[in-house]
């Protein structure tokens, strides 16, 4: 674990960090997004699948992006490292600013010299992200030489004594096999090893367990904290799995549709999850730790067709707690507090939702509305008598429903002919 | 990748569809396979309407001044001119398109067939009989495409049927082998063995699971070995193992000669050579389209 | 083999057990590794399945868990018989399927239904939804033209999709709703087992509690029994009365779901459990992983004497006891309901791995709360304290796997 | 390693088999009696029983089939009918011209398609793509016959800058040495006999290399897409690997897989071509040599010469099957 023997260290090293952001020191936050938009072209439209995201990351913080697939969590590392598929993706808006630099303009060259030395990412599927027909030294050695002026010789050495570092035995062997040699968890090592080589101050990880058996994912999780929190490496940890943030981040940001719908210090995001999605996510999974047989409340629906801009909050035709004005209007990213004065990083993160009707922690607890006889907001237009007698929509009833409970009712009464909103991919 | 094909929705919301209407409306919305099925809408026609359009019966002879000299080029009277024993060119090459439509379609249908009942007894049966099958096709796929047909025509002497066998049994192994592997991938796939699971039979897998999924790789190259049927009965043609009787308009066949027309005749390989160009052009700009609208995750 | 005299005696003997729906008798599932052009040679087995035997009851839902390769799968699809056994024997209900082929074979699967892991790839593309729910009906000749499209409308609407919706092809649904189809399908003959192998592992997490919920809403409207195969112990046990763990093609502990999770004995178990994150960062601190060294061994060539040895946690503080490499441990009842196959699982019981794992605070390291540095200090020290053995011995470079261990690393930086 | 290989090996021997059973059927089945068709009708009586004795046709089948491979096994082919001149001698003979024009024709597919179909992959959508594409799909609908008169007509004929046909210029008088043209004008010591080899060889070669150009365009172009795409290709990326090096070393070295098979493949349809180019070209190869063959009714030269097309492809696979287990860690260390 760790958890609890690393902690203090953490602490310790971003305490100073956060007196910085606010002090006068004049370096900011080693990592700024602002704005962050996204949109692919694809043959059936345009998907928007970043929606102006903002947020900050010190040196040596770990924080955590949440959401399901095509939430947009992927999409804004890939926005970040410039790397997103082209010609079909392309960055829309907004700034992202990586020590002092403006990602976003930085020429090609400029990128590419800060990609794998200053930033380096790893990814989901170890069996895919190491080239087949290239040995792990080829591999290796051509990364830290494509960044440092060391000869062949060198550069293997340093290789040898990353594979070490990262557990792989009798590394001086190893380093002339090819990936098809090594299993799941090994090339997870691997590509960690070839990650941190240039020592970079930010080290994106991608679902980097998500492949792998739970006892190996153990294992890299393990690996992954240990090594990044030696080299004081900065983190961005992006999963789906709600119980992976929870022992490995600071901070979590939680993504739906393309917009952050809560962010806050990991514990306080679990001890007091305040937006509906959150809750409805933290309901979804069966705990270990829970008594048996607590019934799950699953989010009615599916996520929303990413190719309509959106209006209103992109979770209300899901949320059991939506008010009219869900409908219309998309909440920012505000305290849960009002007024609050906000702090964007450290410890003192000042918790944040984008929501106009939070549950209250007695509702987020019971994974429902509480109030007595609140219903959620129809969808504009249609008249409640009407919607309520094609759907029971409250969420204590859902598994009775029997008509398109996987639809989300939305779609169903603003087609009225029935028509579904379009599937989305929400395998993976 | 997987970022952005998460991120891409799958389906436009509309009336319920199958996979072959979606493939249809993919097709249509296709340029490169609109032009296609366009240059093989005017191929056919000619075919079938030939006797109307064809000016002149391709075995009626006419006179040209001076007989002793080349046989005249395009011209009014003779659109495409007159070959050199006085036959209007035009009116052969329209005819000459019957053949290569009638010959080709039934000797991909015979490939299909032949390699089709292989592919499917081996890739339903798989286990010893698949290798067993396998082995012979594979002696087919040796001896390289037209020289098989070159052997089959020159072993059954010359004549139109030799013709579609020679071209079938070129084409035959490949569809077997195509079939094949799809079927023995799909065996595999989850939906067979839930079907397995229901209890379907051995015939029902095949024929309402397996065949109807293995299909479209079979379509495409059917599609495309209509070009190259084409071109390969033009081939035997011009290697003289065309149609028996060498006044036949058989574009392959009317190019015979012409390497002495290349001098004083050209419009004698131009206009034939054209007709099988665009032809083989037109199946083989629906064969891909039909690729990219049967299987949407190759579109780029 | 005696397999042949054995089902000839089951098959007459009427059903047993009371309430017993299937039991599964030293299993084996081995696919041959064949090498040679011509003439094929046999030069070994992977030994997928390797000597399983469990019982369900009817009713019931028994969870089979385990990491990719532990032959869990291939245990559901053996029992459905999409799998022929090596050796073993399958009674469902009274009758032996390990040898039944046929018409006799197709008469029980009307009984027993499988639902998919991938609903992308388990329904046929080229089929609608109501021609895909239909098939059982009409491979087993059900009903007339009518009488099945009403029994279509009916399911759909069973497992929460517009009954209007047949009519159109898998591709136009979502995968949550793709794998209602496949319930649906499952639902059609009104089987008495389930086995669902992994059918929430491809979704996502909001759509898996649909799925979920699903599955236990049909059981008690149907009085349907589950194999529920799945790697993930916290959906497994969310779902199941009993839970079997796999490793390596053997079961290696069998206990009721609470059992297993509150009293773990397997050390196989308490890391699997101790490895599976919990959605909650006091609990994650408070927490001590075991992390186990590196990967299972190729079922083709799996280790002599207890397959998990290779890896085991509590060998090696043992010391290493010889039995371990020489002797299988056979599974046997610790308590009531309750079977191991470990020669010492008695070591295990209230270990203080057992508690970790399991989140039961430690003697006395329940701290305050939140994950300050309080909380932190004090789980720490009791690790330190309590558990060196676990990874003591293996402080990086010698055992490479536990590159980092807890309690060296942190106080080391 | 040695062990795939010697597996590869291994397998084709069923294969040829096989071919000698179809190839043995291709003379022993003739429709009619054997002897007369290989005669033809006005042959004299004694000649008709000398085939049928050296035919063994009075055997069973089983007994000719035993013969025939003995006899193949021995490297006898028999001989012509209408020349009796040994088939190995004639084959000896003309086989260099035909494996001159196939490598020609090789080096020109490859040496143009995959730097087109890299082109293709790398502006994909875009206007160069469009025009690599519409290349390979003439490309591939062209008959090498159509190509190769096109090309005559208009560099031969009416610009004159290339000649008509034939592998080199009749009236000069040289040694044939080897029979490849290129290698014996050079023994020869005469650069511009040499030049005139090499221009009599362009347009055959490229008539006979443009089917399989369009091929290995579109196999190399759809391949680079394909592994563009690639997890460890975003991987190299990231890494901060400039442009050169991710296409270099990961996209291509991946590539090259698929593009190595269809290049194996492509040697098959390049001697089949060259059946029909040498036609054309009057090129004298084994091409024209078995075209002039089947004229003449002449089914034991027939019959050797697709023996031996099919043994030289399966050869070729052979290569290109360990070539592509080298390329392919997978294989190589399997």
């Amino acid at each position: 674990m760790t958890a609890p023997a690393m902690r203090p260290e953490r602490a310790g090293r971003t305490a100073p960090m956060a007196r910085r952001t606010h002090g006068i020191a004049p370096a900011g936050p080693l990592l700024k997004v602002e704005d962050l938009v996204v949109r692919f072209s694809t043959h059936e439209g345009t998907v928007h699948a970043v929606n102006g995201i903002s947020f900050e990351l010190e040196s040596g913080e770990t924080l955590g992006l949440v959401g399901e697939s095509g939430c947009g969590k992927s999409v804004t590392n890939l926005a970040i490292m410039r790397l997103l598929p082209k010609p079909a993706g392309r960055i829309a808006g907004g700034r992202v600013e990586f020590d002092g630099l403006d990602l976003v303009r930085l020429s090609e060259n400029e990128m590419r010299d800060l990609r794998g030395k200053e930033v380096a990412m790893i990814f989901q599927d170890p069996m895919t992200s190491l080239n087949p027909v290239l040995t792990i030294e080829e591999q290796m050695v051509e990364t830290i030489r494509a960044h440092r002026k060391v000869t062949r010789a060198e550069a293997r050495a340093r290789s040898i004594e990353l594979l070490g570092m990262v557990g792989i035995p009798k590394p001086e062997t190893r380093l002339r096999s090819h990936p098809h040699q090594f299993s799941g968890g090994m090339r997870q090592r691997v590509m960690i090893a070839m990650a941190l080589s240039l020592e970079p101050k930010l080290m994106i990880a991608d679902e980097p367990t998500t492949a792998l058996d739970v006892t190996i994912q153990a294992q890299v999780l393990e690996l992954l904290r240990d090594l990044t929190d030696r080299l004081g490496t900065a983190v961005i940890l992006i999963t789906h799995d709600l119980g992976v943030v929870a022992g490995m981040t600071q901070r979590i940001n939680v993504m739906y549709a393309g917009f952050i719908v809560e962010t806050a210090t990991t514990a306080d995001l679990f001890a007091q999850p305040s937006h509906p999605y959150t809750v409805g996510l933290l309901h979804s999974i069966p705990r270990l730790d829970a008594e048996r047989h607590e019934p799950l409340i699953p989010i009615e629906g599916a996520p929303p067709d990413q190719r309509r801009s959106p209006t209103g909050c992109p979770f209300a035709p899901r949320c059991a707690w939506r008010l009219p004005v869900c409908w219309t209007d998309n909440p920012p990213l505000s305290p849960i507090v009002a007024g609050t004065r906000v702090v964007l990083t450290g410890p003192d993160t000042t918790h944040r939702i984008a929501c106009h009707n939070p549950p209250t922690p007695e509702e987020a607890t019971a994974g429902m509305p509480l109030r007595p006889g609140f219903i959620a907001a129809p969808p504009p237009g249609v008249v409640v008598d009407e919607l309520a007698a094609t759907l029971d929509l409250s969420p204590a009833a859902a598994e009775e429903v029997v008509i398109m409970t996987d639809e989300g009712p939305v779609s169903t009464a603003a087609s009225a002919g029935g028509l579904p909103l379009p599937p989305e991919d929400d395998q993976r | 990748m997987t970022t952005a094909a998460a991120t891409v929705p799958r389906a436009e919301a509309r009336v319920s569809s199958g996979l072959w209407r979606d493939a249809l409306r993919r097709l249509l919305r296709n340029r490169p396979a609109l032009l296609g099925l366009f240059l093989i809408g005017v191929f056919v026609t000619v075919a079938v309407l030939a006797p109307v359009i064809a000016p002149a019966d391709p075995l009626a002879r006419f006179t040209w001044n001076p007989p002793s000299g080349p046989p005249p080029g395009p011209a009014a009277n003779h659109l495409f001119g007159l070959d050199r024993q006085g036959h209007d060119e035009f009116s052969r090459v329209i005819f000459g398109a019957r053949i290569s439509l009638f010959v080709g379609v039934i000797s991909v249908i015979m490939g299909l067939a032949m390699g089709g009942v292989v592919g499917a007894i081996a890739g339903a049966a798989g286990g010893r009989i698949d290798n067993v099958l396998m082995r012979v096709v594979d002696v087919l796929l040796a001896v390289p495409g037209i020289l098989l047909a070159i052997g089959i025509v020159a072993w059954l002497d010359r004549g139109l049927v030799q013709i579609m066998l020679a071209v079938a049994a070129t084409n035959a192994p490949i569809f077997a082998r195509l079939l094949r592997g799809s079927l023995l991938a799909i065996r595999e796939s989850d939906y067979v063995l839930a079907a397995r699971a229901l209890g379907a039979s051995g015939p029902r897998l095949l024929f309402r699971h397996m065949i109807p999924n293995a299909l479209t790789p079979m379509i495409v190259a059917a599609t495309l070995a209509l070009a190259t049927a084409i071109i390969d009965v033009a081939g035997l043609g011009f290697l003289g193992l065309g149609p028996p009787d060498p006044r036949t308009a058989e574009w392959g066949t009317m190019l015979t000669d012409s390497t002495v027309a290349l001098r004083s005749a050209p419009h004698l390989i131009f206009f034939p050579g054209v007709a099988i160009i665009i032809s083989a052009i037109g199946f083989n700009l629906l064969g891909d389209g039909l690729r990219e609208s049967l299987d949407p995750r190759l579109k780029r | 083999m005696t397999v042949e005299a054995s089902s000839a005696a089951t098959a007459s003997r009427p059903s047993a057990t009371d309430g017993e729906l299937l039991r599964v008798d030293e299993l084996k599932v081995w696919f041959p590794i064949t090498e040679g052009i011509v003439i094929e040679r046999h030069i070994g087995d992977v030994r997928a399945v390797d000597d399983v035997s469990f019982a369900l009851r009817r009713g019931e839902t028994l969870g089979l868990v385990g990491e990719s390769g532990c032959g869990k799968s291939t245990t559901g699809r053996a029992i459905i018989r999409l799998y022929r056994p090596t050796s073993g024997r399958i009674v469902f209900d009274g009758v032996d399927l390990s040898s039944l082929e046929g018409s006799a074979l197709r008469r029980m699967r009307r009984r027993m239904q499988m639902i998919f892991q991938d609903p992308y790839a388990s329904l046929n593309p080229r089929m609608n939804v109501s021609g895909i729910i239909r098939e059982p009906l009409e491979i087993h000749g059900i009903g007339n033209g009518a009488e099945r499209r009403e029994r279509v409308r009916e399911l759909l609407a069973t497992v929460g999709l517009n009954p209007d919706f047949g009519e159109r092809y898998p591709h136009e649904f979502s995968g949550g709703q793709r794998q209602r189809i496949g319930v649906a399908r499952a639902l059609a003959l009104n089987p008495d087992l389930i086995v669902a192998d992994e059918p929430i592992s491809a979704l996502d997490v909001s759509i898996q509690a649909q799925i979920i919920n699903l599955l236990e809403k049909l059981q008690g409207q149907f009085d349907l029994t589950y194999l529920f195969i799945a790697h993930d112990l916290s959906v497994v046990r969310h779902i199941s009365d009993r839970i079997a763990v796999m490793y390596l093609g053997r079961i290696v502990e069998l206990a009721s779901s609470r059992d297993l999770n509150s009293v773990p004995l397997h050390p196989y178990t308490v890391a699997l459990l101790s490895a599976i994150p919990v959605p909650d960062p006091v609990v994650e601190s408070r927490r001590r992983r075991i992390i186990l060294r590196g990967d299972v061994p190729s079922p083709a060539n799996p280790p002599s004497g207890c397959r998990f040895h290779t890896r085991c946690w509590l060998r090696e503080r043992l010391g290493n006891p010889e039995r371990c490499t020489t002797e299988d441990p056979p599974l046997r009842p610790l308590a009531s309901g309750h079977e191991v196959a470990c020669h010492f699982a008695e070591d295990v019981a209230d270990s203080i791995e057992q508690r970790q794992a399991t989140g039961r605070p430690a003697s006395a390291s329940r701290a305050g709360a939140g994950a300050g540095s309080a909380a932190a200090a004090s789980a720490g020290g009791s690790a330190a304290g309590g558990s060196a053995a676990v990874g003591g011995s293996a402080a990086g470079v010698s055992a490479p796997a536990q590159a980092s261990t807890p309690g060296t690393a942190a106080p080391g930086a | 390693m040695l062990k795939y290989i010697v597996r590869r090996v291994l397998a084709a021997i069923p294969v040829l088999f096989g071919l000698s059973i179809i190839v043995f059927s291709f003379i022993h089945l003739l429709p009619g009696d054997p002897a007369v068709a290989l005669l033809g009708q006005h042959a004299t009586p004694d000649r008709v029983a000398k085939i049928r004795e050296d035919l063994g046709l009075d055997h069973p089948l089983y007994v000719q089939y035993l013969a025939y491979l003995g006899k193949l096994l021995q490297g006898d082919l028999g001989k012509s009918v209408i020349n009796n001149r040994p088939v190995v001698g004639e084959f000896a003979v003309r086989f260099p011209g035909t494996v001159e024009l196939t490598i020609a024709a090789l080096v020109f597919a490859v040496g143009l398609g995959i730097p087109l179909g890299r082109l293709g992959a790398r502006h994909v959508q875009g206007f160069r793509d469009g025009l690599v594409t519409v290349i390979s799909l003439v490309g591939i609908s062209i008959p090498i016959f159509v190509l190769g008169l096109t090309l005559q007509f208009f560099l031969s004929v009416q610009l004159k800058w290339l000649p008509t046909s034939g592998r080199i210029d009749p009236r000069l008088d040289f040694e044939a040495v080897t029979n490849f043209m290129l290698v014996d004008t050079l023994l020869a010591g005469r650069w511009d006999w040499f030049v005139d080899a090499v221009k009599h060889l362009i347009l055959p070669a490229i008539a006979l290399g443009s089917i399989p150009l369009a091929i290995i365009t579109r196999i190399t172009r759809a391949a680079v897409l394909d592994v563009t795409n690639e997890d460890y290709v975003r991987t190299a990326r990231a890494k901060g690997l400039n442009e050169h090096r991710v296409d270099d070393r990961h996209i291509m070295r991946n590539a090259w897989l698929p593009v190595t098979t269809v290049i194996g493949l492509q040697v098959g349809g390049l001697l089949a071509g060259a059946v029909i180019t040498e036609s054309v070209f009057s090129w004298n190869g084994v091409g024209k040599y078995v075209v002039e063959a089947i004229k003449d009714h002449d089914y034991f030269v027939v019959q050797s010469m697709i023996l031996i097309f099919a043994f030289i492809f399966l050869v070729v696979n052979l290569v290109v099957d360990v070539g592509y287990a080298f390329l392919n860690p997978r294989i190589r260390y399997s």
